[in-house]
């Protein structure tokens, strides 16, 4: 009954499985901004930015709070 | 081929709790004692269908064997085994992780591809998930128009969310990584009968999967804990 | 300075504590909330893993304790107050009649236990359905020969309360398992066409004769056990469904039985933790009495000069807690010479 | 029976933010306008938003959603009843769960919470955690005595049997007013309103969508829901009652599949808690939209001949 | 598939052809674990012997186990604690399934997972699946 899912996965075990899989799950929950995840979310601010005219000053009030986050993201480093 | 315990992966499940954030825990405390399973709707109709043993090897680290299988995917959500468990384990939060898991893993796209439509199409483009249009391609008979019922009942011809709502939506989902995934369940190729020719129909009768999705390959489940059972199997 | 010694509840341990203690010279006063002594003992027909008639034992015990020299014996008291410290202990006792005052050089803590009423578990019927059970009101059931007749099926379901953090206790009663087998070899007595289902998740007889008791019930008396914890049980015109997992075959089976018992959990005495406060000694998280040193002083509480015996500290069975009161006798003795 | 001291914590407010559920709008409207009009009757005022959404747990538990974004859908959501100063009222188990669950996951975990607000900030929001979230049963029950008061059409001699649904008993078993096994107060607002509670053997078993089974593994699915049925049907109510518009919406559906497949007949009329208290309370025939429904509709229409229209 | 335990059935006739008693199994698995069939088998030994005593009939007999169980092997016997014959069991389940005209099975069905539901012609209800596309906006 074993047979399917070992053959179709060869020579690879569990553990290599479950590093992938712990990999995964560690990227999607991560809470930290690194500046990869940063321009990926900036599309979507584009987006949000020219929906319409309140949505845009909305964002704008929002700019003085990202800032910093901006920053750190590009430096990489943690500002005090 | 005989299991080989060495394979498991056995601290697999203390290494991913503290990342789960809460969503997968207590199973270190599971019993075994089948609580869940004699009361699952699902195991009620497929005999291979087991609660117990997919907690069992979720524990003991045997990873492949359950993001491999069909039986992850048999879920009914119902929490019936939350709710009886001595132990409290959230067993269906356990599937929805291990779900993601099985999907990085390349398996279960097509099920997922079929359900694209309500987030798609409703989701992101009306805000509501369940629109007026019937998804389930088994319903016989639908009411025609349901914006007169609407009506007549005193509501707005159409529930409609604000601009502003959906732009907000839309920036949640583009944000939060859900639009990149939706664009990986995009590329999923279900032979689809409505364009379906001769070359494809040949292809669907040997090979009735997706071929790839983007750049992961779609892979075969297996029914990993023990023959399928139910009306509809012992028909086929 | 008193000689006297103190014991506190009329169950086996008790009983065992004031006969040690009275054959070797010292004075007790036993004292029980009830009318009568004998505790949970007295309300079993059966004892366990040998069958014997368990009424005829205790009453064996009780006329033993009662026409024992130097043993005073209170029923219908309580413990009001206590005072003093070890070889001089002031004791208050509260009956009907009002309330008295003794010097006591000794306490010993018999409190004995209580069977868990399960109405938490409304997923097996209780307390709904009128063919739902405990273990204790089975034996009532047996001992007025209320059984059913017939092609009757009986279901016991183990670890009612116990081994559940969600609806009862984390541990083990440890004697579920036997008493559930006594009862199926009851039910299997008494009326030889029933037909007997045990639920378990793992059978636990540990000591002497239990795992052949529990065998005998399979083998010579046919009941079937079947490893899964029992899910649900659902009232269905006079029958009952009951339903859960053969773990051993990984399918859901479904019984349609005529009675269910549940094997509750034993849980420590009603007001546990205000006579500990009372008496000024420690439990533990569940209201069992705490033992100084779990392996070689069982019997110490926290405080000098009082003694635990019996169920009182953990769930145990009959011959224990017998060999527990005499050990209690024997601590308090040296108090006393 | 329910729990007294988890009802009486449930207030009776002035005004409640109504959070219209997607079934109940677009398939079966008159969930949507009996509980927006029975609350009024029992004076509670519901407060709408057009700018709320779908609580986005379908899409989640589908997986078609990166479950990242859950966590802000959900805070976005119930800020808009922040924002007003307003606890919640929802009409679907499956709101229920995923508002409160999520919710509270978030209000117990400051990191979570923090990178929620950071999303919500960009467009002027924030999530608190203030607002409370109430199923509109609970808040049914809660409000009883005024239902008493209300009553303007009794149900003298219905047959009416509950379903319960599985995400509130089940998954809140914490939360929820009642046990999870053993419920009775819909037993009791069905009673109230002068009907006759009818038992049946599998009133606590799943309605058998399996959330996306319905979609996906079609077989499993009608299989329970068929169970489900029969067990229904032996009873033989005339209204079977459900409190979530998802399993509203597989009772009522899969009953006329069955039919139109293997030649059953299974003709038992599934209604909304909120519509069978909108009956109760009088609310015009219109108002109830039972011309949505598809299975049973002859005897719903027998019903309400016999109950007064 | 919910197994109803109802009442004795093939059980007796292999209690009285082995002229031993089934509830002398302890359900230790030690005759899966040696077994040379384990694999193929749908029910290892243990199995068989707790489905008969929980009346299961219907699901030994038209197991494959039975059949492919070795007829002259006997090393479950041998390992057994309690010394129960399990091939002259299944050996029994054999004549009495061949009684009962159900037709020996070896072979093992496929596992793999097949979908076909996205697609109607494969259900041979065209008419349904007109259904998913009609109001398509």
């Amino acid at each position: 009954m074993a047979d399917n899912f070992l053959e179709a996965y060869g020579k690879e075990t569990s553990r290599d499985v479950g590093t992938r899989t712990m990999n995964y799950f560690r990227e999607l929950f991560s809470l930290e901004m690194p500046l990869g995840r940063m321009m990926k979310m900036m599309p979507g601010m584009i987006k949000f930015a020219t929906a319409s005219k309140d949505t845009r000053e909305d964002l704008f009030k929002f700019m003085p709070q990202m800032m910093p986050m901006m920053k750190q993201a590009f430096t990489g480093k943690k500002e005090e | 081929m005989l299991e080989q315990v060495k394979d498991w992966d056995d601290d697999f499940y203390e290494k991913f709790k503290p990342i789960a954030m809460g969503f997968v825990n207590e199973a270190e405390k599971c019993l075994q004692c089948g609580k869940c399973t004699g009361q699952c709707p699902a195991a009620a109709v497929t005999p291979s269908y087991n609660p117990r043993k997919i907690i069992r090897d979720l524990v003991n680290g045997n990873l492949k064997r359950v993001l491999s299988s069909v039986e992850l995917w048999q879920c009914f959500f119902c929490s019936g085994c939350f709710s009886v468990c001595p132990m409290d384990i959230n067993f269906p939060f356990f599937v929805f992780m291990f779900r993601l898991a099985a999907m990085n893993e390349g398996y279960g796209w097509e099920d997922v591809k079929q359900l694209e439509g309500y987030a798609e199409k409703d989701y992101l483009r009306k805000g509501i998930t369940v629109s007026t249009f019937e998804r389930n391609p088994e319903v016989v008979e639908t009411i025609g128009d349901i914006s007169k019922i609407r009506m007549e009942a005193g509501l707005p011809p159409e529930r409609k969310v604000s601009d502003r709502g959906l732009a907000e939506i839309n920036m949640i989902s583009d944000l939060s990584g859900m639009t990149s995934f939706m664009k990986k369940i995009g590329g999923v190729e279900l032979l689809d009968c409505k364009t379906c020719n001769d070359e494809q129909a040949k292809r669907c009768k040997t090979k009735p999967l997706p071929s790839k999705v983007g750049k992961i390959k779609t892979k075969l489940r297996f029914y990993n804990y023990g023959e399928p059972g139910g009306k509809a199997h012992a028909e086929a | 300075m008193s000689k006297k010694t103190l014991v506190i509840g009329g169950g086996i341990a008790g009983i065992t504590a004031a006969q040690k203690i009275a054959q070797n010279g010292g004075e007790v006063i036993l004292i029980e909330k009830e009318a009568e002594l004998g505790g949970n003992f007295a309300k079993l027909a059966f004892t366990f893993p040998v069958l014997g008639d368990a009424k005829a034992l205790v009453a064996k015990e009780i006329d033993a304790v009662k026409s024992a020299a130097g043993v005073e014996i209170l029923t219908y008291t309580t413990l009001q107050s206590c005072q003093g410290s070890a070889g001089d202990f002031t004791v208050e006792l509260k009956s009907a009649s009002g309330t008295r005052s003794e010097n006591v050089a000794a306490i010993i803590v018999a409190a004995g236990f209580h069977y868990m009423e399960p109405t938490a578990y409304t997923e097996y019927s209780y307390g709904r359905s009128k063919n739902v059970v405990t273990s204790l009101e089975f034996e009532k059931m047996a001992a007025e020969n209320r059984l059913p007749q017939g092609k009757a099926r009986v279901v016991f379901v183990h670890c009612v309360g116990s081994r559940d953090k969600a609806k009862g206790y984390r541990y083990c009663s440890k004697i579920c398992c036997s008493y559930s087998a006594k009862h199926a070899i009851m039910m299997k007595k008494a009326n030889p066409q029933s037909l007997n289902y045990v639920f378990y998740i793992d059978i636990r007889a540990l000591g002497k004769g239990y795992e052949e008791f529990i065998r005998s019930a399979m083998e010579e008396y046919n009941v079937r056990y079947i490893r899964g914890r029992v899910a649900k049980v659902i009232e269905n015109e006079g029958k009952l469904i009951v339903r859960a997992e053969d773990s051993l075959i990984g399918n859901p089976v479904e019984v349609e039985a005529d009675l269910v018992v549940l094997a509750s959990a034993m849980e420590p005495p009603e007001g546990s933790r205000e006579l500990a406060q009372v008496l000024g000694i420690a439990t533990d998280e569940y209201g069992f009495f705490q033992e100084t040193e779990a392996n070689v002083r069982p019997v110490n509480s926290s405080k000098p000069g009082i003694f635990l015996a019996g169920s009182c500290t953990q769930p145990m069975e009959i011959a224990a807690s017998v060999a527990m009161g005499g050990l209690a006798a024997s601590e308090a003795l040296t108090l006393i010479k | 029976m329910p729990r007294l001291d988890k009802v009486t914590q449930i207030p009776k407010p002035e005004q409640i933010f109504f959070f219209k559920s997607c079934v109940a709008s677009n398939k079966y409207p008159g969930i949507e306008s009996c509980g927006w009009e029975s609350l009024k009757i029992l004076g509670v005022e519901p407060v709408d938003s057009d700018e709320q959404t779908c609580c986005g747990g379908f899409v989640t538990f589908a997986n078609v959603a990166a479950p990242t974004a859950s966590m802000p859908a959900v805070a976005r959501n119930l800020s808009l009843a922040e924002e007003k100063n307003l606890d919640t009222c929802v009409l679907c188990n499956g709101c229920w769960t995923f508002l409160n669950e999520f919710g509270h996951f978030m209000n117990h975990n400051e990191e979570v919470k923090a990178s929620v607000n950071m999303m919500m900030n960009m467009m002027g929001r924030e999530y608190k955690g203030t607002s409370n979230v109430y199923h509109i049963a609970e808040m049914f029950y809660r409000l009883k005595d005024d239902i008493a008061k209300n009553v303007k059409r009794p149900l003298k001699g219905v047959k009416v049997a509950t379903h319960y649904g599985c995400h509130y008993l089940g998954g809140g078993k914490y939360t929820a007013i009642d046990d999870a096994q053993m419920p009775t107060y819909m037993e009791e607002l069905i009673e109230i309103l002068g009907g006759t509670v009818v038992p049946y053997t599998a009133n606590r078993e799943c309605c058998g969508t399996g959330f996306t089974q319905i979609i996906n593994g079609k077989d499993l699915s009608l299989e329970h829901t068929q169970h489900k049925l029969d067990s229904v049907q032996e009873a033989d109510p005339d209204l079977l009652i459900v409190q979530c518009p998802y399993c509203h919406s597989q009772l009522d559906r899969v009953q006329q599949q069955l039919n139109y497949r293997q030649g059953a007949n299974y003709q038992t009329p599934v209604i909304h808690i909120a519509q069978l208290i909108g009956l109760g309370l009088g609310l015009p025939v219109p108002k109830l939209a039972f011309a949505a429904h598809i299975s049973g509709r002859q005897r719903l229409e027998e019903v309400l001949d016999r109950i007064g229209r | 598939m919910r197994l109803r335990i109802v009442e004795d059935g093939v059980r007796t006739t292999v209690e009285q052809a082995i002229h031993k008693s089934l509830t002398a199994c302890l359900q230790c698995s030690k005759c899966g674990g040696g077994c040379a069939h384990t694999e193929e088998f749908d029910l290892t030994p243990r199995q068989v012997v707790e489905s008969l005593l929980d009346c299961q009939d219907d699901k030994v007999l038209n197991s494959r186990t039975i059949w492919l169980c070795g007829k002259n092997c006997t090393g479950c016997q041998a390992v057994c604690p309690v010394g129960l014959p399990l091939n002259e069991i299944n050996a029994v389940l054999r004549e009495e399934a061949l009684a009962r005209g159900i037709e020996p099975k070896y072979q093992q069905p496929s596992l793999v997972y097949h979908k076909f539901e996205h697609c109607a012609k494969h259900r041979g209800e065209g008419e349904a699946s007109e259904s998913i596309f009609r109001g398509e906006a």
